[in-house]
């Protein structure tokens, strides 16, 4: 129960934040902000008090359109809680990020943040595929609003890609899921859209294989993966910073949660004979991402293409099926919604000092502005992969899992490592190092208001980086049920 | 059958009768806008609850009036579905009247008879009522498109749709002839060939190729969809919105009733030529409107691909008829409401203009300037892409349902593609509509209340339905199981 | 027997003939009456087909009432000697290849597929007389019957509408 | 009554598909709206003669009832269009289909 | 109850007080802190040295939190050492120690004091938990976070773009070896199911399946990390550039500490190399070859500190060779005396540079041994510990080398020869660079020198590390390397010195090179244009000078051709993407081309419709 009352509340917020408009231009702001701190507070409850005997945090289950077997089932286990943590915190980040970004349609503006929140709990706790595909298509429509009302020069073209890419992904995982349904009505006799039953579907592996690839293909486009990467770097570059905060930092990990829950468990054997494909194209997306990364002069599109890069690692680290791979997919997640976010909100924060996102037209900043400066830097280290900081445990995790399964696979994704040093550390010379740029106007440091959120962002990082089993232990229980049978 | 069972189970039909001849003979005592106007929305608010009766009357199955009709359930929902699109088209239309025509009386008059043409349809199991129920919403439309006096587009559309209906409307008699001529009756339940195999008789697969050739113009499929355009762009956007939606759903009906109880879709080679109109209207339709900028043209082409998807749900009845039936019918009436809907927002937008503002760009910005319009477009065109949160969605998780049920991999391949090249440029138009207004754009005054009202209610169903239809799904469900499908 | 056989065939050709030269005609006028030839013909084919009263409607209401209503509006519109060259420059041959090899494949398919057809239906000629006809049309056709009274209805109020517009305006000026 | 005559289905059928193409080719080649819907009545004619053959062929009289309604039609469609060609012959100032032609893309 | 937990604790907290309060402390401060913090540690390892000899337990444990546990993968926060970590600590600390203690001097009059000690100790944390982790994944962190703090001070000025450059090279090679290090630990962990560094040994020595080619790939995974992060061939080539950071940061990291990584880590492991011939032989090779190369590199080199980044290589390539044919104690001794030694000549060499107002160029100074006394005896101690002059502790440790290898390696008299003859470079430019600097004539003016400034060499914080560490560059082999031999048990093996002719010939070497250096670079006999204008050593010299071509070789082979493609215009825009243009561009052709179709003509729309009958017919006829 007390999820939906969170979709709720961010709903109802959303809806009072638009009116609150009128009023005073910054009370949307507030009532954002005030919303999203309640409903972390409120997730932090949820979590300290701890599961009950079935693993759960919260679970409902109504009936929603029994014609067809729908319901409304929301369920919070582990890994909903963790994801769903991270979303309300990011809702922080992206309230405070964008605090002077808008100069109009404050209301709105929240309106639209609030609702995505409010999708993609709805995506993270739904155990009903029919309802996970609402959600799913759901938060998307605030999303294209955000990016089309307040993106950049070229919100048209970036706005209609992204939406196309996971729409169109969306229909085909869409079919899969009717088919589903169907094929296992015709089995059992049970119309369902239920998880748990339709995870025990007595599947033929070739009808199997089909009903994977749709939602493999439509969890690759979010998450995104090469070769349908190509909507993320326009739509990270084009949305306000809120925007970009939230699509990089919550966003693609719908992707992947999706593979997680869905993909792997449901079609164990046709996913495992699939590992060398998906963990190919993790891979590639490693190589390639983090190649075109370091092509970019675009700060915003240069942390586009890494994230590229680092969601190649959860494919790969999911498709080495083993407990170390999966770990360390969940604990990528996690972090780079952190370190991402980060790095957005410094473009975007970047972008509102100088109007610009052109790297040429940055360098030596660290001299106007040395706490952006370090924050920056401690950022792109954890993005690199630094010890210590979230991003690697999640690297290491997966790495050390896939190369259980296979060397030459793992080899390939670790030489991503070092393409991430070089992207990495390029960004940062060529934005904060180098002899400061002449035209570069005086520039002020963060205040603190983007301060405390960074350094909230930051003790996250390291508390990821150093203590990782806190949330390690909270999904050991789940792996079992997620790898399914052979372990 | 008793008579009195006949008359009530008729009743609507009666009502709406009446009430036509009570707005004529009020037309012809005295001239008044207003008097008409509330005459025919109580005539379609009396017929739409006369159902109330008829419904009970008829208890579960069906009531055979003469050969030519069939009563059933079914029938009546989609009637009443009819009705109620009649409804919105009269208030819209009573606005559009009193502000942009000389000569308004006999547009209810037109209108009522119309639906009652509508209305006749979903019952008809007999090629005469079929062809008299097409015709007579065929007319009562050429005049209706050609309402206005003096522009010139209403014309020329009236004057293209009455040739091309004309071609259309003899092509399928010409197929119902040779039907009959090949199997000796003309109702439907009895219109195989009377040894019930087809192989070898032309005569009747003559006649269905002509007969659905015809019926593909009514519902304007590839490759008989080229009038739709300048015909939607042409008339007057409110007439525009009749025209694709009752006259289509009504065809729709009927034609669902000729395949369940023809029997038609036995043979494969009317399958076969139905799902490839299928699939071509689907990518067709959409490929045309992808890059069009005139509004109206844009709902002409998408209506093209929507018939296309909705073939999936004829496709369907020969295994399954009453998911078909469910299918078709819920697509109905989310198609209605966003089509409606978008036509309205054109009509209450143009109320105070000399020419329609049908051009895209005259939307842009729309959600700011006009917030309840705009928003309205915005759900309507949301709901046309079947994105959740609006009945859209549902119809088009009907349709991927029914073409999963009946296997027809094809077609879903075709309606993925299809859908997808829409989401552009329905896409499109949401883009328009929140843009950041230009700054010599006036704010939109003046418009009707009750224009803006009806629209606001329909954005709220389309939201509605969109998040909690099991109403709606169980009350046709049961319907159509109740009429024995 | 065969006197009837020739008599269709004969009326055949002639709605043939009279069918293509209306249609073909640069003066509107003289297209009308070759309509009504070939409305006279298929009357008879009618009514060698044992549907008299059919045979009779058809000349009473076609020839007579459809085709003066054309004749009306064809002298109404003043339709003369400038239109009849105008015609002439519309009618090139260009114009006719393309639409003449469309319907001539269209006959050839439906020929052909006809005449594949196995055992193939007579008309056996029996007549169906006019009372029999009503009977029906007034018993099992009723409904029918009255819904065409709402199709002319609505015929009747679009053509008054549109119609007098014309005439309005024509006050008018 | 006497029998009229015996003829095999498919000949009237031919006459009728004839007459059909006949019209659709007047349809096809005509630009003047009024050859145009002279065109069409040799179309609905067409459908006529099929409908009388048919009811012949089964010894009913539905085929000649279905003429009568298509009948009606004509008459119905004839009605409305000739009122839309008067219309035309005043705003375009011409009986040239072909000129209306505002409305594409 | 020791206090293991505190020695790297100490500078993270001196790190986190830095780092927190963003450079708004007063130097005074900072110094206090940065040094300070260092200082402590230092004491605290004497502290803990003390009561681990005086203990019987030859290991000392940490346990703090668990870091991570999946399935069998179980890694905590532990420190662990034994007396081969504790040598380590010791010279980190102490070493360290001094060289901050000196930097407080040396940086003061620098922008971001505050953020370089910030780093220095981050960094010395970082290298602590390198050598104290108990388990591979704590030694990678942190080999990780001295790579990053050498990335970090070496672009210190970060204002230079080329120092920038100097610290993402050095940064990306050492991150090629790291990356050889990562696949190490999966193999290791795929292998022995642990990360644990003792269990991973035990496994090694009473587990490891037989012919162990596994764990030959294991180590020579592990010497591929130890390379880069030791500058050793073929990753060399990041340690020259890396001289762009402050000289205390050559001394610490880029002389003393982070380079020795490599070895460290070998040595760590000694019990997976000592199953692998092939990988000793390995070792040895990349060693000697290192040894050679930069012997010859450091001969040419006109920048004083790009000599010594050179002599780091080649001493380093020792202790490389030592471990290589299995003088374990020899080579970790050669790691604790060149610490004292290399880091006293970086120290004094900074000292000289920045009283020559930042000059590096050798050739522009000359004559200085009477203006910057102190320096010259300094780099005079450090240069006699560097060529192995008898008595001083470079003797030591590079004699134990030099004997093991005549006595112990499976190629002697190659590996011996390669050995000495570099060991005779090495006083070659080690004179060299003595007399360009300190002798002859002033080549340019020198930095007008204030008593009063903090840097100025008499002032007592750049003494007092002087003197200790050319104390300890004197003294700290006095001791043998029977202590570090104690580390390694038996296992390792170690020559007794003997009177023999090759002891003395090994004896000997160094003293010919600084005659023979002294004839060639300070006397008149030689006619050193003479030799410059020849072409062959023209040709010799410039090849030698850019480190044997390492540099053009990697920069033609993988940086350019990377450089190129990634920055062509179409990659930029992701060439993927045109897959997606083009079904753009298909789906507005045909929507282009179905538009021709509306014309707006009624007949031609007739005509599509007979035609359609015509398709349907067929369709539902005939097919």
């Amino acid at each position: 129960m007390s999820v939906m009352l969170l979709i709720l509340l961010l709903l109802g917020a959303g809806v009072v934040a638009w009116v609150s408009e009128r009023v005073n231009t910054t009370l949307p702001n507030w009532i954002a902000l005030i919303t999203f701190v309640a409903t972390t507070l409120w997730v932090l409850v949820i979590w300290f008090n701890g599961p009950d005997t079935d693993g759960l945090y919260a679970n409902l289950n109504r009936e929603w359109i029994p014609r067809f077997g729908i319901d409304l089932h929301l369920r919070v286990d582990a890994l909903s809680l963790m994801l769903i943590g991270l979303t309300t915190f990011l809702g922080i980040v992206a309230v405070v990020s964008s605090w002077t970004e808008t100069k109009t349609r404050h209301g709105f503006f929240q309106f639209n943040i609030l609702w995505v929140m409010a999708g993609v709990i709805g995506v993270f706790s739904a155990f009903d595929l029919f309802l996970f595909f609402f959600f799913w298509e759901v938060m998307l429509i605030p999303m294209y609003f955000l990016i089309a009302i307040w993106g950049h020069e070229d919100k048209e073209y970036a706005s209609m890609k992204f939406f196309l890419f996971t729409q169109i992904s969306g229909l085909l995982m869409l079919v899969a899921i009717v088919a589903l349904v169907w094929i296992n009505y015709n089995i059992s006799g049970v119309l369902t859209f239920d998880y748990d039953v339709l995870k025990e579907a007595n599947l033929d592996i070739a009808t199997a294989r089909l009903l994977m690839l749709g939602f493999f293909i439509a969890f690759i486009t979010k998450l995104p993966s090469v070769p349908v990467h190509t909507w993320l770097p326009d739509a990270h570059t084009q949305a306000p910073t809120a925007g970009s905060v939230i699509l990089a930092g919550i966003l693609l990990k719908t992707g992947a949660y999706g593979i997680i829950r869905f993909v792997v468990p449901m079609f164990n054997e046709a996913s495992k004979e699939f590992w060398v494909w998906g963990m190919s194209l993790g891979v590639i997306s490693i190589l390639y991402g983090g190649y075109l990364a370091y092509s970019q002069t675009d700060f915003k599109r240069l942390v586009a293409y890494s994230s590229i890069a680092h969601m190649g690692f959860i494919l790969v680290g999911v498709y080495s099926f083993s407990k170390l791979g999966t770990q360390g997919a969940i604990i990528t997640m996690i972090a780079h919604g952190f370190s991402t976010a980060a790095l957005f909100m410094m473009a975007g924060a970047i972008q509102e000092r100088l109007h610009t996102r052109e790297m040429s037209k940055m360098g030596g900043l660290w001299v106007r502005a040395p706490r952006m400066g370090a924050v920056t830097m401690f950022f792109v280290v954890a993005s690199v992969g630094m010890p210590g900081l979230g991003n690697f445990i999640g690297e290491f995790l997966v790495l050390i899992g896939a190369f259980q399964k296979s060397v030459v696979l793992t080899v390939f994704a670790a030489i991503g490592i070092v393409v991430a040093a070089v992207y990495g550390l390029s960004l940062m010379q060529r934005s904060f190092q180098g002899v400061p740029n002449p035209d570069v106007p005086k520039m002020h440091d963060f205040a603190f208001r983007e301060m405390s959120v960074m350094v909230l962002l930051m003790i996250a990082l390291v508390w990821v980086g150093i203590y990782p089993q806190s949330l390690l232990q909270m999904t050991a229980p789940l792996l079992s049920e997620l790898l399914r049978p052979t372990l | 059958m008793k008579l009195a069972t006949m008359f009530q189970v008729g009743l609507p039909y009666l009502v709406l009768t009446g009430g036509l001849l009570v707005v004529m003979i009020g037309v012809a005592i005295k001239r008044t806008h207003a008097v008409a106007a509330v005459l025919t929305i109580a005539t379609l608010i009396a017929t739409t609850l006369s159902h109330i009766v008829a419904f009970s009357a008829l208890g579960d199955g069906a009531v055979q009036i003469t050969p030519l009709f069939k009563v059933d359930g079914v029938a009546y929902l989609f009637n009443i579905l009819f009705l109620l699109a009649a409804l919105v088209v009269a208030f819209f239309g009573s606005e559009f009247l009193s502000r942009r025509v000389r000569f308004k009386e006999e547009f209810y008059l037109l209108l009522l008879c119309a639906t009652l043409g509508s209305l006749v349809l979903p019952a008809a199991v007999h090629f005469a009522s079929l062809i008299l129920g097409v015709e007579i919403v065929g007319i009562s439309l050429y005049a209706m498109i050609a309402y206005p006096e003096k522009a010139r587009p209403p014309l020329e559309a009236g004057l293209k749709y009455l040739v091309l209906s004309g071609v259309g409307s003899t092509a399928l008699l010409f197929g119902m002839a040779m039907i009959y001529a090949g199997s000796g009756s003309m109702e439907f339940a009895n219109s195989l060939p009377s040894d019930g195999s087809i192989e070898g008789q032309y005569f009747y697969l003559i006649g269905n190729a002509f007969f659905w050739s015809g019926i593909a113009f009514k519902l304007s499929l590839v490759p008989f969809h080229i009038w739709t355009p300048d015909v939607y762009h042409g008339a007057p956007s409110i007439v525009t919105g009749f025209l694709a939606t009752v006259s289509k759903g009504a065809v729709f009906a009927v034609v669902f009733r000729y395949a369940i109880e023809g029997n038609v879709l036995d043979s494969g080679n009317v399958q076969f030529a139905l799902s490839i109109i299928a699939c071509v209207s689907m990518v067709i339709g959409n490929l045309l409107a992808l890059l069009q900028t005139n509004l109206k043209r844009l709902l002409a082409y998408s209506s093209i691909a929507h018939m296309g998807y909705l073939l999936i749900a004829l496709l369907l009845v020969e295994s399954n008829s009453a998911l078909g039936y469910e299918t078709v019918i819920l697509y109905l009436v989310g198609y209605f409401l966003m089509t409606l809907a978008a036509f309205g927002v054109i009509s209450v937008l143009s109320m105070n203009q000399e020419q329609e503002l049908d051009s895209i760009d005259s939307v842009s910005g729309l959600l700011w300037r006009q917030p309840i319009a705009g928003a309205v477009l915005i759900i309507s065109a949301i709901s046309l892409a079947g994105i959740p949160l609006t009945i859209g969605f549902f119809a088009k998780y009907y349709l991927f349902y029914a073409g999963i049920d009946g296997g027809m991999w094809t077609l879903i391949g075709a309606l993925v593609v299809g859908s997808a090249i829409g989401i552009y440029y329905y896409l499109r138009i949401v883009f328009t509509a929140i843009k950041r207004p230009s700054d010599d754009a006036e704010a939109m005054t003046g418009l009707p209340w009750t224009g803006l009202g009806i629209l606001a209610f329909l954005g709220l169903c389309m939201l509605a339905f969109g998040i909690y239809p099991t109403n709606l799904i169980d009350l046709i469900q049961n319907v159509v199981q109740a009429s024995g499908f | 027997m065969e006197l009837s056989l020739y008599l269709f065939y004969i009326s055949a050709a002639v709605a043939i003939t009279t069918a293509i030269m209306a249609v073909t005609r640069k003066n509107a006028s003289h297209a009308l009456i070759y309509l009504v030839v070939t409305l006279l013909s298929i009357a008879v084919i009618f009514f060698l087909l044992g549907a008299p009263f059919a045979a009779a409607l058809e000349i009473v209401i076609y020839a007579g009432a459809i085709v003066v209503l054309f004749l009306f509006v064809v002298m109404m519109l003043n339709l003369g000697r400038s239109s009849v060259a105008r015609e002439s420059q519309w009618l090139r041959p260009g114009m006719w290849v393309l639409p003449a090899i469309l319907s001539g494949v269209l006959f050839i398919v439906f020929g052909y597929t006809v005449l594949q057809t196995e055992n193939s239906a007579m008309i056996e000629g029996q007549v169906v007389p006019p009372k029999e006809v009503g009977k029906v049309l007034f018993h099992e056709y009723l409904l029918g019957v009255e819904l065409a009274g709402v199709l002319l209805l609505a015929a009747l109020v679009g053509a008054f509408h549109v119609g007098r517009r014309y005439l309005e305006e024509r006050r008018e000026n | 009554m006497t029998t009229a005559l015996s003829i095999p289905l498919e000949h009237v059928f031919f006459l009728a598909i004839i007459l059909f193409l006949i019209g659709a080719f007047g349809v096809l080649i005509r630009r003047n709206i009024i050859f145009m819907l002279l065109s069409l009545e040799i179309m609905m004619n067409a459908c006529g003669l099929a409908f009388v053959a048919a009811g012949a062929r089964w010894a009913e009289p539905d085929g000649q009832i279905m003429f009568m309604f298509i009948l009606a039609l004509a008459a119905a469609e004839v009605a409305v269009a000739l009122g839309l060609v008067v219309q035309l012959a005043r705003r375009f100032e011409t009986l040239d289909i072909d000129r209306a032609e505002e409305l594409n893309g | 109850m020791h206090l293991l937990w505190a020695i790297p604790a100490l500078p993270l907290a001196g790190f986190l007080i830095l780092f927190l309060t963003e450079g708004r402390l007063p130097r005074s401060v900072v110094s206090s802190i940065g040094a300070g913090s260092v200082g402590l540690a230092a004491l605290l390892t004497g502290y803990v040295a003390w009561q681990f000899t005086s203990s019987d337990s030859s290991e000392f444990v940490s346990s703090s939190w668990t870091w991570m546990i999946v399935g069998e993968f179980n890694v905590s926060f532990r420190l662990w050492v034994d007396a081969l970590s504790l040598v380590m600590v010791s010279v980190i600390t102490g070493v360290g120690f001094l060289i901050h203690w000196y930097a407080t001097g040396y940086m003061s009059e620098e922008e971001g004091y505050s953020r370089f000690f910030c780093y220095m100790n981050l960094f010395v944390f970082a290298m602590l938990i390198l050598v104290m982790g108990d388990n591979l994944l704590l030694l990678f962190l942190g080999w990780e976070g001295v790579g990053l703090c050498s990335y970090l001070l070496i672009g210190f000025f970060h204002k230079v773009p080329e120092f920038g450059y100097a610290a993402r090279k050095a940064f990306v090679v050492t991150r090629v070896g790291d990356t050889f290090l990562i696949i190490a630990l999966f193999l290791i962990f795929k292998q022995v199911g642990s990360l644990q560094i003792q269990e991973g040994l035990t496994f090694a020595r009473e587990s490891m399946p037989d012919p162990a080619t596994i764990n030959t790939i294991i180590c020579l995974l592990l010497l591929g990390g130890a390379v880069g992060k030791s500058a050793q061939v073929p990753l060399q080539t990041w340690l020259p550039d890396a001289m762009a950071g402050p000289t205390p940061v050559s001394a610490l990291i880029h002389a003393a500490t982070m380079v020795t990584a490599g070895v460290y880590l070998i040595a760590r492991m000694q019990d997976f190399f000592m199953l692998s011939q092939t990988a000793m032989l390995c070792v040895a090779a990349v060693g000697l070859v290192t040894l050679f190369i930069a012997s010859f590199t450091a001969l040419v080199q006109s920048d004083i500190k790009r000599v010594l980044a050179y002599s780091t290589m080649s001493q380093i390539g020792y202790m490389f060779f030592a471990l290589g044919v299995g003088a374990w104690s020899a080579g970790l001794f050669h790691l604790m005396t060149h610490a004292f030694f290399k880091a006293l000549l970086f120290l004094a060499s900074g000292s000289v540079i920045l009283a020559m107002h930042h000059e590096q160029n050798m050739f522009k100074m000359g004559g200085l041994w009477k203006k910057l006394p102190i320096p010259f005896i300094a780099m005079l101690v450090g240069s006699a510990a560097l060529v192995a002059l008898p008595l001083t502790s470079g003797f030591f440790s590079k004699d134990a080398i030099l004997l093991t290898a005549w006595k112990n390696s499976p190629y002697a008299i190659l590996f011996w020869t390669v050995a000495v003859i570099a060991a005779f470079l090495t006083s070659l430019y080690t004179v060299r660079m003595m007399v360009l600097t300190f002798f002859g004539k002033p080549q340019s003016e020198m930095h007008e020198l204030k008593k009063e400034s903090l840097w100025h060499p008499s002032r007592i914080r750049t003494v007092v590390p002087f003197g200790l560490l050319a104390v300890l560059s004197i003294a700290g082999g006095w001791m043998g390397f029977e202590f570090t031999s104690d580390l390694f048990g038996d296992k390792g093996v170690h020559a007794e010195f003997h009177f023999d002719p090759i002891a003395l010939l090994t004896l000997g070497i160094p003293f010919a090179g600084v005659v023979v250096g002294y004839f060639l670079f300070a006397s008149d006999l030689v006619d050193r244009r003479k030799i410059i204008k020849n072409r062959l050593s023209d040709l010799l010299s410039k090849f030698w000078h850019s480190g044997w071509g390492f540099d053009w070789l990697y920069d033609t082979l993988v940086v350019k051709p990377f450089r190129f493609i990634a920055q062509t215009r179409t990659n930029r825009n992701d060439i993927v993407d045109l897959f997606f243009k083009l079904i753009k561009f298909l789906a507005s052709l045909f929507h282009h081309i179905l538009s021709m179709f509306q014309t707006g003509h009624v007949r031609w729309y007739a005509f599509t419709m007979v035609g359609g009958l015509l398709l349907v017919f067929l369709a539902v006829v005939w097919i």
